[in-house]
C-alpha cells in the first residue's frame, strides 16, 4: 500500500499498456524473430516522450516472452570500459538457466555527448556482435549524439508516440477501480487532457489528487498547477501581444513561470502574424531588439538584474506597440522556427569549421577567411566539375562526409566520389 | 535583544499548524493518511512555505523521529552530479525501521541542478521509489526536466494574501511585546510581498530598534526608500521640477542609506505604478534601463542618476506638450 | 616627511573621545556599561567613524588587552566564503579569559560579500554567538541579506556637519605646526565632503609640499580640477567660444592632471551652481551623462570632452536664443 | 585536371617569382643577402601577397628546409595571450641547427589581437629576438600598438594595378588551357579590384562550368558565391513581405553562416543602390547605423536584424503609400 | 637596421643629463644630496620624462650598481594584489648593503592598480618603509588612493614644448646619420604632440625606410592618414559629394593603413582648423563624438563612417543653405 501509484499499477503485460498499439506489434514481432534466427537488425531504437510506457513495455515483454532482461541505465555505461563490462559479455554467453535473454539499455539521453569518452562506439560494436537483442530507449532521438543509429538496415527505429486523451481516461479509470475510488469523468478526463500524452504524470496526478478522497470531483483537479507545456506559453502569449496595459502584459511572465529566453523565442516567431500594419510591426520589433539588447548586456557583464528591462521590453513593450494591428483572422500559434532551424544546422557547423581548418592547413588562411573567401567557390567547382572536384578533394584530404558537404549532396558527390575512387 | 530567529521560532511544526496554502496542505494531510506519498515538486517564489511544508509532513508521517528519516540537501550549495550520485544513494539505500517503508529526500533549489545532475537524479529517483520518496523545491519548475517532472506530483505555492500574512505578523507582535503600526506593516507588505519570510526577518530587524515600527523604521532597516517618498520625486521631475527632484534623490540616499543602483530599481518599480499613458511607461523603462547599464558599467553614480532625472523631466515635457 | 598617517595618528582611541555620532556613542557606551554587545551593523559613507567607534567601543570594554578581543577582517579583501567559513571559525571558537565572555569580530566592508558567503556568515554567528559578536561595518545595510540584519542592532552613520570636520582639521594643523589658509580649508570641504579621513588624508599629502596650504595646493595633490576654473571653461563655453573653452579644457587637464573621466564629475558638480534656467540644466545634465558613459566605454577623451563642449555651445545658444 | 587550388599551385615560391609589391621585394631580397633579418610588419589589404611574400623570404633564407625554420600562427584562429605565451615562446627557444642563427615566426591576422597579447608579443619579441624573427601580418598596421611597431621594419603592401592582375590570370589561363574572354577579365576586376586571391578562385571556379569565362560566368560566379542576396532581401522587405524577409535572413545566417556584421555593411552598400528619394536613403543609413551599433551589444544577430528588416517594411509603405 | 631602440639609446643616464622637467630634476638632486628619497609620485602624460627621472635619480644614489637596488614593476602587466604583495614584499625585505640603506621600487603605471591591490601596497609601503621607497608611476595622479597620495612626495610632470623635442630629434638625427625634412620634424610633431618617447619611436621606424623622412614617410610609418588629405575628404564631403568623399576614405584606409578609429581622431582635430562658422564646427563636433563612442563600442566601421560622411553632407547643405 505504500507504493506510489505509478509502481503500483505498472502494467504486467504488453496488453495492459496505454496506447501505440501498432508500434508495440512490431517490437513484438521483432523479439519473436530472434527465437529463429538473430536479424540483420541486432538492435532496437525506441524512442518519444517520457511517460508513454517504453521501458513498461519492454519489461512487459520480457515478462510475456519468459526472457531474462538485463537493465542498464545511463550510469551504468558513461566509458566505453563500463559499457564493455555491463553488456559486452551478457550479450555474449548465457545465464544459467539456458533462458532467452533481453539487454535493455535504458535513458541513453544521459549518456554523455561529448564526453563519454566513447561509450556510444562501443555500444555500436557490442551490437555487431551480439547473440540477443539489444534494445536502446531515448527521448530525444535527433540529438546528434545518436547519429551512428540512424542506419535503418542495422537498427529497428521505432518511435513512441504520446498515446491519445481516450486512451488515457481509461486507463486513469481502471486505476480508480482498483483503487476503489470513484471519480467523475469530467475529473479524469481534465487529468487526462493535462497531461498531454505522459501517462505517467496523469497517473501520478491521480495518485497526488485522489488518494485519501471519498471521491475525485472536478472541482478537487481544476487547481492543480499546471506543468509548463504549451498551452501555459500559448495563454501568456496571448496576454503578452494583446494587452492593453504594461501590467497585464509583464504579470503574465510573473505569474506563468516560464522560460524567459524560450518565451523571447516565442514572442519573436509569432509577432510578425499578429501586427499587419508595418509602422506597428516596426514598432513592436524595434521593442523586441532593445529587450535582445539587454539579454546581450546580460551575457557580457552577467548582471542579471537587467533581466527586468529584457521582460519589459518583449512584454509591455510590444504589447504597447499595437494602436490599431489585428491579425488577418485567426492565426494559430506556432513553434519558434529558429529553435528548430539551429539545432539541425548545428552538425553542418561544425562540418563546416573542420573543412575551413583542412583549408587553413593547405592555403595559409584563418578558417574565417577559409570560409568566406574560398569555400564558396569551392562549392561551385564541387557542384560543376567532379574531376577537379576529385582532385582538390585528394589535394585538401576531404573525407567523404566533407565532400558530400561541399559537393552539396550525396547526388551531386556520387561523380566526385567515384572519381576519387578511381 | 534575543538571538533567536523569529522566522524559526514560528516556523509550524505541523500540516495543521499551517494557516496558508489550504489546498496543498490538504492533500499532504491525505498522503499522511494514507501512509503513502508520491515523488514531488514543490514549486513557487521564494518565503511561501515550501520548506515548511515537507517539514511539517515528514513531521506528521515519522512522528518525533522525523529527522532520522529525513534528509534535506541544497542542490545549489554542492551543486553537480555528485550530490546526488553519492549521498543521495547512501542514504535511499539504509531501509527505515519504523512503519513507513521509506524515507524523505528533500532537495532545495533542485531548479539549480545542472542538467547532467538531474539525469542522474531521474535514475535515482527510479531505482530507490521503494525505499525514498523525493521533495525537489524549486523556484521554477520550468527549469526540471520534463522526465523528472513526468515523474513527480507537482504542487504550486502561491504567495501568502495579504490578509494571511497581516495575520501571521500581528501573532507575533502580540507574542513578543511589540508595538507594530499600520503603516509599518503596510512597509513590510510593500518590501516584501508575500514572502513571509523575508517578511518576518524584517519585522524582527526593526524591532531591534527598540522604538515602535512604523513605515519609515521599515524602510531604513531594509535599506529601501519609501515607495512614496521615490513615487513622489518621480512625480515632482515630470513636472518639470527638476532641482527639487535632485535633492528629494539625495535626502533618499542619504536619508534610507539606498545605494544609487537600489534607488533604481525601485523607480523601475514604481514607474508602472504611475497614472500616465501606458506607452509611456515602456519609454520611460528605457530611460532608466539605460542608466542602469551604464551604471553597470560603471559609470558615475552621482552625475548618472542626475541624468536619469534629466530624461525623466523631459519625458515629462513631452507628455504635456504632445 | 614623517612616515606616520594622520589619519590614524588623530583616530580617537575611547568613545568619549569621539566628537561626532553623539546618539550613537551614546548607545554604544550604554553596551560597554551593560558588559554586553548584541550583533551590530554599522552602516554609513565612507569616513564618518564607523571602524573608529567599533575599535573605541572595544576599548572601553576590554581596556589595554583589546587587541587579543577583537579581529578585523576585510570582506572584500578575501572576499567569498572562505574568509567566513575559516578565519572566522578559528577566531570564534577560541574562548576569552577576561570578564567578558565573548569576542568581537570586525567585518569591514560587509556589504561586499557575495550571498554565499553572507550565507555562510550567518550560520556561523548563530553557531559561534555566545564566544562571538560581530560587528558588520557596510556602506549600504541593504546589501546585507535580511536574515542577517534581523539578528543584528542597526547604526547608521552620518556624514560630519561642515563646523566638526574644520575643527577637526584645525586641531591637526595646530599640532603639526603647518599653515592651512581659509581658501584650502574650503577646498578640502569642497573635495571631500564630510569624508573624515579623506580630508586629513588630502590635509596630510598637501602639506608634504611644504607649503602654506590654499586651495590651488589642495586642488592639484588630490588631482581635481579648481572647481573656479571649471566653472570659468562652461560659462566660456555657453557664451559660445568654443575654442577658447576647449583651450581652458586642455590646460586644466595638464595642470591639475585630471583625468577625463574626472573633469566631468566636475563638469557635473559645478552644473548645478550656474545661473540657468532649470531647462537648460536638465538639458545639459543629459548630456554630461551621456559623455561620461562613452569615457566609461573607452571613447577618446579628447573626442568626447570636444563634443560635450559643443554640446554646451549649442546650449548656450538655445539658451540666448530662446 | 589539376589537383590543386590555383592559388596556391601559381604562389610564388621564391621572390624573383613574385612579379607585384617590387619596392618590397627588392628591401625583402637584401635581407636575404645580409643572411639578417629584422622584426617587421607586413601590412596592406587582404589578396595583396603578404602571406606569399613572407613565405618566399624564408624559402630563398633556408633553402628546402625551410618549413623546419618557420612557424605560421593565425591570430584570430588562435586569439588571446596564450598562443603568444606560449606557443610562440616553445617555437622561438629552440635554436636553429642551419647557417641562419634564427628562425622566422609569421603571426597573420595580428591586429586581432587584443591589446594584452599584443603587451605579451611585445615581451617575447624582446626575449626571443636573437633566436626568433617576427613577420606579423595584418590589415590594418595602427591597430597594432606602437611598442611593437616601433620594434618592426614596416611594409606597406598595396591593391595590385590592374596589369599586373591581368597579366597574372592571362599566365594562368595559358596554362590551364581555358578561355577567358576580354569581358570576363574585365568583370573579374570589377569585382575584385585589386584582390588577388579572389580574382584567382573567381576564375577557378568560373573555370570548372567548362565554359569560356565571359563576364556572365564571372558575375554568376562571384554572386553564388556570395550566399548573402541582400538585395533580394531588401526588395521583399520594402515590398511589405516581412516574414519572407526574416526567412531569407535566417538562411544566410544559420545555414550559410554569414556574420552579421557582413549582412549588414552589404545592406549599406545596397541601400544607396536603392531608387528611392534621397532623404529616404540618408534616413535609413541612419537607421542602419543604429542597429550596426546594436548588433555588436545584442544577444541575436537576427533579432535585432530583423527589426531593421521591419523598418523597412514601414519604409517601403511610406514609400508606397506617399 | 639596428636592433637598439633609440629611445634606450638616446635616454639620459644621470638626473644632470635631463634638459627638460628643470624644476623636478632640482628638487630630486636634492634628494641626491642629502642621501634621502621620500616615497614620491610621479604623474604626468607619457613620454614626459617620468621613467627615466627615477632612473637618473638612482644612477645618481647608488652609482654604477644602481641595477642591485633598484626594482622596476609594471602594474598593469601582473595587475592585480599579488604583485604588491609577493614581488614587492620579497624586493623589500632584503637589506642593501651599500651607504644609501634602502632600495628604490618603480612602479609603473600605478593608476592601473585595482583598489585592492592599492591598498594592500599601502600596507607593504608603511611595513617596509625603512628599506625601500616606492616611485609610483601613473598618468593621473587623482586615480590613486588618498592614504598613499598622503605618505608620497607629489611631482608633476609636463609635456615638453615644441623647441625642445625638436632640438632632441635634430641631435638624433645627426647622430644616426639620417635625413629628416622639415615637414618631416612637423608631422612627428603633429602626431606625437609633446610625448617625446613616441617621437624618438616614430623617427626611428621613419628611418628604417631608408629614405630621406618627409611627412608622408612619418605619416604612412605611424599608420596615421596626412592630414591634408583628411581635410581634403571633410572638404569634398560638405561640398555635397558623397560618393568621392567615400572613395578618399576608402582610399586613405588603404594608402595609410589606418584604423577607423584614428581616422575619427583626426577628422576631429581637423574639424577645427576647417575655415567654417564655429557653430557649425560644433554641430560636428557632436556628430563626431557619437561615432567615435559606436566604433569603442564595436559597430563596424565602414558603416559608421559612411554614416558619418553622410552627416557632414548633410551639414554641409545646411551651411550653404542657411
Amino acid at each position: 500500500m505504500h507504493d506510489a501509484w505509478i509502481v503500483k499499477h505498472r502494467p504486467r503485460s504488453a496488453k495492459e499498456v496505454v496506447g501505440n498499439r501498432r508500434a508495440i506489434e512490431i517490437f513484438e514481432r521483432w523479439l519473436r524473430s530472434w527465437e529463429h534466427a538473430i536479424p540483420t537488425q541486432r538492435a532496437a531504437f525506441l524512442h518519444g516522450p517520457p511517460g508513454i510506457g517504453k521501458t513498461v513495455i519492454v519489461e512487459a515483454l520480457a515478462q510475456d516472452l519468459g526472457a531474462e532482461l538485463i537493465e542498464r541505465n545511463a550510469s551504468d555505461y558513461r566509458t566505453e570500459e563500463k559499457i564493455r563490462q555491463v553488456a559486452g559479455f551478457a550479450s555474449q554467453y548465457m545465464g544459467f538457466f539456458g533462458k532467452n535473454r533481453i539487454i535493455l539499455l535504458d535513458e541513453m539521453d544521459g549518456v554523455y555527448g561529448t564526453v563519454d569518452r566513447g561509450a556510444i562506439p562501443a555500444i555500436t560494436e557490442i551490437i555487431k556482435n551480439t547473440r540477443y537483442p539489444i534494445v536502446l530507449i531515448a527521448n530525444d532521438f535527433w540529438n546528434k549524439k545518436f547519429v551512428s543509429f540512424r542506419d535503418k538496415k542495422k537498427f529497428l527505429i521505432i518511435e513512441f508516440k504520446k498515446p491519445s486523451v481516450n486512451d488515457i481516461f481509461k486507463h486513469l479509470k481502471k486505476i480508480c477501480v482498483k483503487e476503489s475510488l470513484p471519480a467523475d469523468d469530467d475529473a479524469l478526463r481534465f487529468l487526462a487532457q493535462r497531461s498531454q500524452g505522459d501517462v505517467r504524470s496523469g497517473v501520478n496526478d491521480l495518485q497526488a489528487l485522489g488518494q485519501g478522497k471519498k471521491r475525485l470531483l472536478f472541482s478537487d483537479v481544476s487547481w492543480l498547477a499546471y506543468r509548463d507545456r504549451k498551452d501555459v506559453i500559448f495563454s501568456v502569449l496571448r496576454q503578452v501581444l494583446y494587452s492593453k496595459s504594461c501590467k497585464a502584459a509583464k504579470q503574465m511572465v510573473d505569474l506563468a513561470d516560464v522560460d524567459i529566453d524560450m518565451l523571447f523565442e516565442w514572442i519573436y516567431e509569432n509577432l510578425p502574424y499578429h501586427f499587419n500594419i508595418p509602422s506597428e510591426l516596426a514598432a513592436a520589433m524595434e521593442a523586441l531588439a532593445t529587450a535582445d539588447l539587454y539579454r546581450g548586456r546580460i551575457r557580457q557583464t552577467q548582471n542579471w538584474k537587467l533581466m527586468r528591462y529584457v521582460i519589459d521590453f518583449m512584454t509591455a513593450g510590444v504589447a504597447m506597440a499595437r494602436r490599431k494591428s489585428k491579425p488577418s483572422g485567426w492565426v494559430p500559434f506556432r513553434f519558434p522556427q529558429r529553435i528548430r532551424t539551429l539545432s539541425t544546422s548545428r552538425a553542418e557547423r561544425k562540418k563546416k569549421s573542420e573543412i575551413g581548418k583542412k583549408i587553413k592547413q593547405r592555403m595559409h588562411v584563418s578558417v574565417g577567411v577559409a570560409n568566406k573567401d574560398v569555400l564558396p567557390f569551392l562549392k561551385i567547382i564541387f557542384e560543376s566539375d567532379p574531376s577537379m572536384a576529385a582532385g582538390l578533394a585528394g589535394w585538401f584530404n576531404f573525407n567523404e562526409e566533407e565532400i558530400i558537404y561541399v559537393a552539396g549532396g550525396k547526388r551531386q558527390a556520387n561523380a566526385i566520389l567515384s572519381s576519387v575512387a578511381n | 535583544m534575543s538571538s533567536e530567529m523569529w522566522a524559526e521560532k514560528y516556523r509550524p511544526k505541523f500540516l495543521k499548524q499551517m494557516v496558508d496554502q489550504k489546498e496543498i496542505v490538504e492533500r499532504l494531510e491525505s498522503f499522511v493518511k494514507s501512509h503513502n506519498v508520491p515523488h514531488c515538486i514543490f514549486a513557487g517564489p521564494p518565503g511561501t512555505g515550501k520548506t515548511t511544508a515537507a517539514l511539517c509532513l515528514a513531521h506528521d508521517l515519522y512522528g518525533e523521529t522525523y529527522r532520522e528519516n529525513l534528509m534535506e540537501l541544497n542542490a545549489s550549495d554542492e551543486r553537480g552530479i555528485n550530490v546526488v550520485r553519492q549521498t543521495v544513494k547512501t542514504f535511499a539505500r539504509v531501509r527505515t525501521l519504523g512503519e513507513i517503508p521509506f524515507k524523505i529526500l528533500i532537495l532545495d533549489e533542485a531548479d539549480n541542478m545542472t542538467g547532467d545532475a538531474q539525469q542522474a537524479l531521474r535514475r535515482t529517483m527510479e531505482r530507490y521509489t521503494e525505499t525514498c520518496r523525493f521533495i525537489l523545491i524549486a523556484n521554477y519548475s520550468g527549469k526540471i526536466l520534463e522526465p523528472i517532472q513526468s515523474r513527480c506530483a507537482p504542487f504550486r505555492f502561491t504567495y501568502l494574501p495579504r490578509e494571511e500574512q497581516d495575520e501571521y505578523l500581528k501573532r507575533i507582535v502580540k507574542n513578543e511585546n511589540i508595538v507594530l503600526q499600520q503603516d509599518g506593516l503596510d512597509a513590510i507588505y510593500e518590501v516584501c510581498g508575500g514572502d513571509l519570510r523575508k517578511a518576518i526577518n524584517s519585522l524582527q530587524a526593526a524591532a531591534s530598534l527598540g522604538k515602535p515600527i512604523g513605515s519609515e523604521t521599515v524602510y531604513s532597516v531594509v535599506g529601501r526608500a519609501n515607495p512614496a517618498d521615490v513615487h513622489a520625486m518621480i512625480k515632482i521631475a515630470m513636472d518639470g521640477n527638476f532641482l527639487e527632484a535632485r535633492k528629494r534623490l539625495r535626502e533618499m540616499i542619504v536619508k534610507y542609506g539606498v545605494a544609487g543602483s537600489d534607488i533604481i530599481k525601485q523607480i523601475h518599480i514604481e514607474l508602472f505604478r504611475l497614472e500616465i499613458p501606458e506607452n509611456l511607461k515602456v519609454k520611460l523603462a528605457g530611460i532608466v534601463g539605460e542608466v542602469d547599464f551604464r551604471l553597470v558599467e560603471g559609470a558615475s553614480e552621482e552625475v548618472q542618476l542626475s541624468a536619469l532625472l534629466a530624461r525623466l523631466v523631459e519625458a515629462g515635457y513631452e507628455f504635456k506638450g504632445g
